[in-house]
């Protein structure tokens, strides 16, 4: 287009990098940088092993000093891999490094391009495109914002509470914010944990108490984050505090309350989410003992009072504290902070979408989960593992994948069935001694101990039969079956379909991410992969940060994972948090827009279209002008102008248009 | 600048300029890359922050100065990383089209589609499919007709002025 | 000494940029006495041999106006770029192809085909088409061929500056003449006008709302006009803020919308691109549906948004004619 | 032996004309072509186009009559939508058309045609334009018309947007209002045009009838066509230039035929020529005899002599005693004199005059009503209006959505294209005498259609270019045997 050289005469460098062989393989690197040594302004044109290593940026950091380069082509990988190791290398040697471009010739040309003449051809048009646009490159300077102190951490799972704790020892505050009524998440519904089979409430509970109690954290249970608006580093983020007419400061969770309650008849009561609906609970309740924050919450759906409006409210006369309050409201409240953390967790696979195996009709088909419960002590039996009936099963069949590696419901594997499956086994054999068979496809039990675990079972004599499990049925055909459940399956070790007659049925249902895990998504303006899971930045080297900066994931929310993994992750996310934190500030991308006035006719296009209000009218001079603090750089307004008057960083009609024409310039 | 345009190959296979959103579609693409998908090698990735910096006339100068055809990529609705600027593109997008029409544009050579960081799989379907409806339509050739004149000298001089 | 020579030609030009001339009015006396006219088709009987007569760059501006559609079109230009020192496109048409341009919506023989066989009015038994060689006869009869396409001046010589505008406003044409008399002119390639666009003092600016405003686009005829609001306000399609300024907005006190005649702002690039990009950003829907319904209200882009500038638009004209080779 | 003299362009006129006259072995001419070399295809590229934009892109047919068309489009807007104009809109729309044909009228008198007359055909090049008119007439008087000029045109630009290509006309009105000033002013300047247009009959008068060899021309052999004639007449049968039927009469002067606009297929038909861009419009019910005059031939003529030929009167009186003067002096109706032409445009500058005045000091002018918002769903059109160069028609279809699917156009000076062709021959004839050919043979074969005031970028809708006259005389070896070029005379 116009040529005219914003920073004077280019002296252009390219590298073009072999990865090793992963664009070496498939591009010819020897003619591509013979033809970037042709193009315009290029003084300059190297190729080798690994551009990224130490030689490499050594290579440019010279040539910077020796030959006088002042703008830098690097063809490699994708620039979201490693523009700032190469922009770093230009500031060593002193060259601003808005002077780089990059060309990726490895995520977008050598590994999905069969033909290597065809790869080495795109790979030069991408170069000539990169070296086209960093002739007209400006020199910048990166924009440092400072940062806010606080995290929100959302959900108060294991991941959760870990990733506070961690944050909250190193003096930062924190937010946790959880929808339930008590943190504690999953975890606080298992009885062991596997390999180790140490007691689960003995290992959270305490973690669950510290962060009721630290100074450092502001825990909001029965909470729900509404908006989130802002950038890394700041945040704006509006929590609603779902109303629980109990007053949290005075309530301590004695349940006199509880006691008085009216709602006394079994039919009345409503079932108890805790123990997965195989108890009742009153309107008022307490979700388990070791609740935390001790604090009663009034259900609005069960409560009289709330419901109809007329009550005894004996609970009211009940509590000296007087902590019930039926005039209590939603509260909304607004934190702002640097860094947020997503640790919002799982569900469970519903067991009724395989209706093969009988879930909701037969009485004696339960759930991992509600298994979970029943070897409980603190659950609805207390620990006993009992039929509905009240009677011990002799016969237990616990059958793997059960909405896992199944194309009906999810492809994937949900990685931890088979080993809390046979950690059930254990339990229910140690219990009731019945006899345990486990159905499975493969048997996967990766991990420190696991393997172990898995003989030890074999040794303790626990069944195992290899096959998908056709279906449960009640349909017996021979006296050996009848008043049993039939579990229909296809040994494939021994190639013969069997029939086993068992009294209890266990489903090990897989784990999903939450049925709003898509608004959720929306709401932190971050990705979800295509089964739901929220994406991470990169699955190997960026594991628990997203697309946005300022927000990591830890836990199940990411996927199925287990216990170790997610501490492991939270934790990671917590350092990652504070790196940003003690930082202290954020470099901003200077890719924000402009307003050329001398160009500008004060037409108003532009002002409505910036999604940040970051444009106002200058009504004495008649044109625009933006507000470079609010501008986050996504050219909009760039687009619109019909005047050329706004342009932006980084990101100039001219250098598009160059780049167009450099990328057309090869065939 | 000098004209660096190199002789363009007689022979030449079809050609697809692609404006990728930072934040979904190219991201995307790097993914079908580390996932070692392969597909079609017509498309020239360029990355911009947000399709809402896509300007027609960027569509439009692709086509003259050589591209066979356009495929923009952008975050799906109620997605964009700036919140709207994928309906902005949306807005451009279908006005340009119905300008394209009348200059007797296929309609298959320029294709809005809306691409999430995740759906590596859809980068490379579109590619393959826009690659090969370009190849049944032949060359685009829009070469041949004499050039529009560059930006405004002056303010072309002032602006360098302005911007360093 | 001699006062500097000037010249001012016709191309292909409805003879309105003529009429801006004489629309100098008073002023033309005093042009006529700083310049010294040596080629003036539509007022004067000076021929093409004065002109081939003079030394090359002896006229010290010529201003041509009119697109470009026949070989002798092209000698002309040439020759008087060979004689002048500044060659000046004056008027849309010469500056961006202009009104004829939306000739290169259609090909030359379509154009034929309906003037000489299928008008309503045509009485054409022999199937007769005006011939660039006929055979009278008496002789010989020769007709200029008429080209495929319609060019810019620019599109064939080189040219020094532009004057924008259909007609350009006279007093646009007095400042360039002033400026070479003076010597004080811009860089080689500007256009003589403000390089503002039209919104820049338009007498309606302050009633433009700063969000998205179009719900609905109307066409002139569907509506009163009000007299005194934002036309783009008002549904209409203005081109003002895509369109440079100076015409003194003639159309907008007239209570229309601006159509862009004085095409482009320096920084815009593509006038059509610029204009539909800004006025889709101000639609203010964000479903596919919703768009389109709102964008059936503009049923003609290429007509509206091109109206000026065909030959200088980026897509320049139906690929059917630029296959040809433009 | 065969000789053939090529006349390329002819200049002071709008548009562009070529002439080939082939010269028989006595140097006699053997035929004189009139040539129209350009076209540009409107009808073809309005189609795909709003029927709104028609008034807006077809003005650009001609920058010299832009109004002509602008209205002509806009009246069949009006027809496409079947919608009344408002009844000050039509007010708005006279008012502006009239101002239009006066400056458009003077123009010519004074710039283009009247130097032949004002300065005469045997002065210099350098002097035979208006500077020349102005060095003849005194200062003063080229101030006045250049005054008079602005003023009008001012005006329009005000009411209509633009004075070159106006905005204002829409179907069923116009888009603005005119202010109480405002009218005051149209008051004002249209008792000066009626001022002006007296004085300029009066410069008629002294410089050209007072000069017998002048009124020789006039009246001689070579500059008279007897041909049939068209124009617009309003209800009384007077002449009028915004609206009415279309007359024709014959040679004798005796009525024809009198019908709408929509009906002009039934009557007009455009025969087409291997050797021009221009077609020939002729009567469809005669029929096309070649370029013939008489009542067996379907050429007929239109513009100011036709115009005052087919009409019974002038509508305003004032216009009407140069009317009656105009005939007397020329004996009686119809006139066949080409030349009397200029004559006949000054009487029609005079009555256009008087007809702004009329309407500038109706008080409806100001009303606020100026325009009936369309109903019915959009079909086909027809315009018409006599441009200062003769009847101008114009006719789309449209689709559902008022887009256009087919244009027709029927213009001023294209209604003379015969009689053109037709007058250039017989001045060649009679002019030519053994194959001497000088300059002011030449400007004299121009004057015969310069007479018409004609506008061939109207003709073809093809947008006129100009190159120098120049005269070759070749023998029949194509050998260049003489070349006589009027710039170095």
């Amino acid at each position: 287009m116009a040529s005219v050289q914003p920073d004077g005469e280019p002296r252009i460098g390219v590298y073009i990098c072999h990865c090793g062989v992963n664009i070496a393989s498939k591009v010819d690197t020897e003619s591509a940088r013979d033809f970037a040594g042709g193009l315009p302004g290029v003084v300059l044109s190297r190729d080798y092993k690994f551009m990224c290593s130490d030689p490499g940026q050594e290579m440019i950091r010279e040539d910077i000093r020796e030959h006088g380069i002042n703008r830098v082509v690097v063809a490699s990988c994708s620039p979201l891999m490693h523009e700032r190791t190469f922009r770093n290398a230009c500031i060593a040697a002193g060259l601003n490094p808005f002077y780089f471009q990059m060309a990726n010739i490895r995520e977008q040309v050598s590994w999905v391009t069969v033909d290597r003449a065809e790869a080495s051809a795109k790979a030069k048009a991408l170069i000539a495109a990169a070296v086209r646009r960093v002739a007209r490159a400006r020199a910048l300077e990166k924009k440092r914002v400072p940062v806010h102190g606080d995290v929100v951490v959302v959900g108060g799972g294991i991941a959760g509470i870990h990733a506070a704790l961690t944050l909250a020892e190193a003096g930062k505050h924190v937010y946790l914010v959880e929808r339930e009524p008590t943190i504690g998440g999953h975890m606080a519904q298992f009885d062991k944990t596997f390999p180790t089979l140490d007691c689960a409430a003995c290992i959270l509970t305490p973690k669950m108490s510290e962060v009721g109690a630290h100074p450092n954290i502001t825990l909001w249970t029965y909470s729900e984050v509404d908006a989130v608006s802002g950038f890394t580093g700041n945040f704006r983020v509006t929590v609603r505090r779902k109303a629980r007419y109990v007053d949290e400061s005075t309530c301590v969770g004695c349940q006199e309350c509880v006691e008085a309650c009216v709602l006394r008849k079994d039919k009345v009561q409503v079932p108890d989410e805790f123990n997965v609906g195989l108890s009742k609970r009153k309107a008022v309740y307490l979700p388990f003992p070791q609740a935390t924050p001790a604090c009663v919450v009034i259900d609005p759906n069960a409560c009289l009072q709330l419901m109809k409006g007329k009550c005894a409210q004996t609970c009211v006369d009940a509590c000296e504290r007087l902590s019930i309050d039926f005039e209590q409201e939603d509260e909304v409240v607004e934190v702002e902070c640097g860094a947020i953390i997503l640790a919002t967790g799982y569900k469970t696979f519903d067991a009724h979408r395989t209706p093969e195996y009988g879930y909701g009709r037969y009485d004696n088909v339960y759930t991992s989960l509600e298994v979970e419960r029943l070897v409980n002590a603190s659950g609805p039996t207390g620990g006993e593992v009992k039929l509905r009936d009240g009677s011990a099963p002799e016969r237990v069949g616990i059958i793997h994948c059960v909405g896992s590696r199944d194309r009906k419901h999810n492809a994937y594997c949900s990685k931890v069935c088979c080993m809390y499956s046979l950690k059930l086994a254990h339990l229910i054999k140690e219990r009731t001694g019945a006899e345990v068979f486990n159905f499975y496809i493969d048997m996967r039990t990766p991990g420190k101990g696991y393997e172990e675990f898995y003989d030890r079972l074999l040794e303790e004599g626990m069944q195992v039969v290899r096959g998908r499990v056709a279906e449960v049925t009640d349909w017996a055909m021979t006296d050996a079956e009848k008043g049993k459940l039939v579990i229909r399956a296809e040994d494939t070790l021994i190639g013969t379909a069997r029939r086993i007659p068992v009294d209890m049925v266990v489903l090990s249902v897989g784990l999903e991410p939450h049925a709003d895990a898509e608004d959720v998504r929306r709401r932190f303006n971050i990705s979800c992969s295509t089964e739901g899971w929220f994406l991470e930045r990169h699955p190997k080297l960026a594991p628990v940060s997203t697309f946005t900066d300022g927000v990591w994931v830890a836990g199940c929310c990411q996927g199925p994972k287990d216990i170790p993994e997610t501490v492991a992750q939270a934790g990671a996310a917590a350092g990652e948090a504070l790196a940003l934190i003690d930082r202290g500030h954020v470099e901003i991308e200077p890719n924000t827009a402009w307003i050329d006035a001398e160009a500008c006719s004060g037409c108003k296009t532009c002002i409505p279209l910036c999604p940040f209000s970051a444009i106002s009218r200058n009504e004495e001079l008649g044109v625009a002008e933006i507000n470079e603090a609010l501008c986050k750089g996504c050219g909009t307004c760039v687009a619109a102008c019909p005047s050329g008057a706004a342009q932006q960083n980084l990101f100039t009609d001219e250098e598009i248009f160059e780049e167009i024409e450099g990328a057309l310039s090869y065939a | 600048m000098p004209d660096v345009s190199l002789p363009i190959a007689e022979e030449r296979k079809p050609r697809i300029i692609a404006f990728f959103c930072n934040w979904c579609t190219y991201t995307a693409s790097d993914l079908a890359g580390t996932s070692r998908m392969s597909y079609a090698p017509n498309t020239r990735v360029i990355r911009v922050m947000c399709s809402g910096r896509i300007d027609p006339e960027f569509v439009l100068t692709a086509l003259r100065k050589g591209a066979d055809g356009v495929l923009i990529g952008g975050c799906h609705p109620g997605d964009c990383h700036y919140q709207e600027g994928n309906y902005k593109c949306l807005r451009r997008f279908r006005l340009l089209k119905r300008y394209l029409a009348q200059m007797g544009v296929e309609d298959e050579r320029v294709r809005l589609e809306w691409i999430a960081a995740s759906e590596a799989d859809r980068v490379r379907r579109v590619t393959d499919e826009m690659s090969e409806a370009i190849a049944r339509l032949g060359p685009c050739r829009l070469e041949a007709a004499p050039s529009p004149p560059d930006r405004g000298v002056e303010s072309e001089q002032r602006l360098a002025g302005v911007a360093s | 000494m001699s006062k500097p020579k000037a010249g001012f030609y016709w191309c292909a030009s409805c003879g309105g940029c003529e009429e801006s001339v004489v629309d100098l009015a008073e002023d033309i006396l005093g042009v006529v006495d700083a310049v010294d006219f040596v080629f003036f088709p539509v007022a004067m009987d000076f021929k093409r041999a004065d002109v081939e007569a003079l030394g090359d760059g002896e006229i010290a501006v010529c201003f041509i106006n009119g697109a470009l559609r026949t070989s002798e079109h092209r000698e002309m230009a040439e020759l008087l770029r060979r004689k002048s020192t500044y060659l000046v496109a004056y008027g849309s048409c010469s500056y961006q192809g202009g009104i004829p341009a939306l000739g290169n919506l259609f090909t030359r023989d379509e154009i034929l085909r309906f003037v000489y066989h299928d008008s309503p009015s045509t009485d054409n038994p022999e199937d007769d088409e005006p011939t660039p060689h006929f055979e009278a006869h008496e002789g010989d009869l020769e007709l200029p061929q008429f080209d495929e396409d319609v060019k810019a001046l620019d599109q064939v010589v080189d040219v020094d500056y532009y004057i924008p505008g259909c007609a350009p406003p006279p007093s646009l044409l007095k400042a360039a003449v002033e400026a070479v008399l003076s010597g004080e002119l811009p860089p080689k390639g500007s256009v003589l006008a403000p390089d503002k666009a039209l919104c820049e003092g338009c007498p309606r600016i302050d009633t433009k709302p700063n969000e998205p405003l179009i719900t609905e686009f109307k066409r002139p005829w569907e509506v009163q006009i009000d007299h005194e609001k934002c036309l783009l306000a008002q549904g209409l399609l203005c081109l003002g803020p895509a369109t440079r300024g100076g015409c003194g907005h003639v159309c907008i006190n007239g209570n229309m919308p601006c159509t862009g005649c004085m095409g482009p702002v320096s920084r815009a690039g593509d006038h059509g691109a610029a204009a539909m990009s800004a006025i889709a950003s101000l639609v203010d829907a964000d479903t596919e549906e919703e768009v389109d319904r709102i964008l059936d209200g503009i049923p003609d882009p290429a007509g509206t948004f091109y109206r000026y500038g065909m030959s200088h638009s980026v897509m320049y004209a139906k690929r059917g004619i630029t296959c040809a080779g433009g | 032996m065969g000789r053939h003299v090529v006349v390329d362009p002819i200049t002071r006129l709008e548009g562009h004309g070529k002439i080939d006259i082939i010269l028989n072995d006595e140097g006699g001419v053997d035929r004189a072509y009139f040539q129209v070399p350009e076209l540009r295809g409107f009808e073809k590229f309005l189609v795909g186009r709003p029927i709104e934009d028609a008034p807006q892109i077809t003005s650009r047919i001609c920058g010299v009559c832009p109004m002509a068309h602008h209205m002509a489009a806009a009246k069949a807007a009006d027809d496409v939508f079947g919608v009344e104009c408002a009844p000050t809109g039509r007010l708005i729309r006279e008012w502006c058309y009239n101002a239009f044909t006066f400056e458009d009228h003077a123009l010519h008198f004074y710039f283009l045609g009247g130097p032949d007359f004002v300065v005469g055909p045997d002065a210099s090049k350098a002097e035979r334009n208006i500077v020349g008119v102005i060095g003849k007439v005194g200062v003063e008087v080229g101030k006045r018309v250049i005054a008079m000029r602005r003023e009008v045109r001012e005006m329009v630009t005000t009411i209509a947007g633009k004075i070159i290509h106006p905005v204002f006309g829409l179907p069923g009105g116009v888009a603005r209002r005119v202010s109480a000033e405002e009218r005051a002013r149209c008051v004002e300047i249209s008792e000066k045009a009626v001022e002006f247009a007296l004085f300029t009959l009066g410069v008629f008068r002294d410089v050209v009838l007072k000069n017998e060899e002048y009124v020789g021309w006039i009246l001689s052999e070579g500059y008279t066509h007897k041909t049939h004639y068209m124009g617009l007449v309003d209800s009384d049968g007077k002449v009028n230039f915004y609206d009415g039927l279309l007359r024709v009469v014959g040679p004798d002067g005796g009525r024809e035929s009198e019908f709408p606009v929509r009906e002009y297929t039934d009557y007009i038909d455009e025969h087409v020529e291997p050797w021009s861009y221009v077609k020939f419009p002729y009567l469809k019910k005669i029929g096309w005899k070649g370029f013939a005059e008489g009542a067996e031939s379907g050429v007929y003529a239109v513009a100011p002599l036709a115009r005052l030929n087919a009409a019974d009167g002038m509508p305003t009186p004032k216009a009407q005693e140069a009317y009656e003067e105009y005939f007397e002096t020329l004996g009686g109706k119809p006139v066949h004199h080409t030349l009397a032409t200029h004559w006949a445009r000054l009487v029609e500058l005079l009555g256009a005059a008087e007809l702004m005045l009329e309407i500038a000091r109706d008080p409806r002018l100001i009303d606020e009503h100026i325009r009936n918002i369309p109903t019915r769903t959009p079909t086909e059109g027809f315009g018409v209006v006599e441009a200062p160069r003769g009847t101008l028609i114009h006719h789309y279809a449209t689709d559902e959505n008022g887009l256009i699917t087919m244009a027709n156009l029927i213009v001023a000076t294209q209604n003379n294209a015969a009689r053109i062709a037709m007058s250039v021959d017989r001045a060649a004839r009679t002019l030519i005498d053994r194959g001497k050919v000088d300059d002011t043979i030449l400007n004299k074969i121009e004057m015969a259609f310069r007479a018409y005031d004609p506008c061939h970028g109207c003709a073809t809708h093809a947008l006129p270019g100009h190159t120098p006259l120049w005269v070759r005389v070749y023998d029949a070896g194509h050998e260049l045997v003489q070349e006589v070029r009027r710039d170095r005379a």
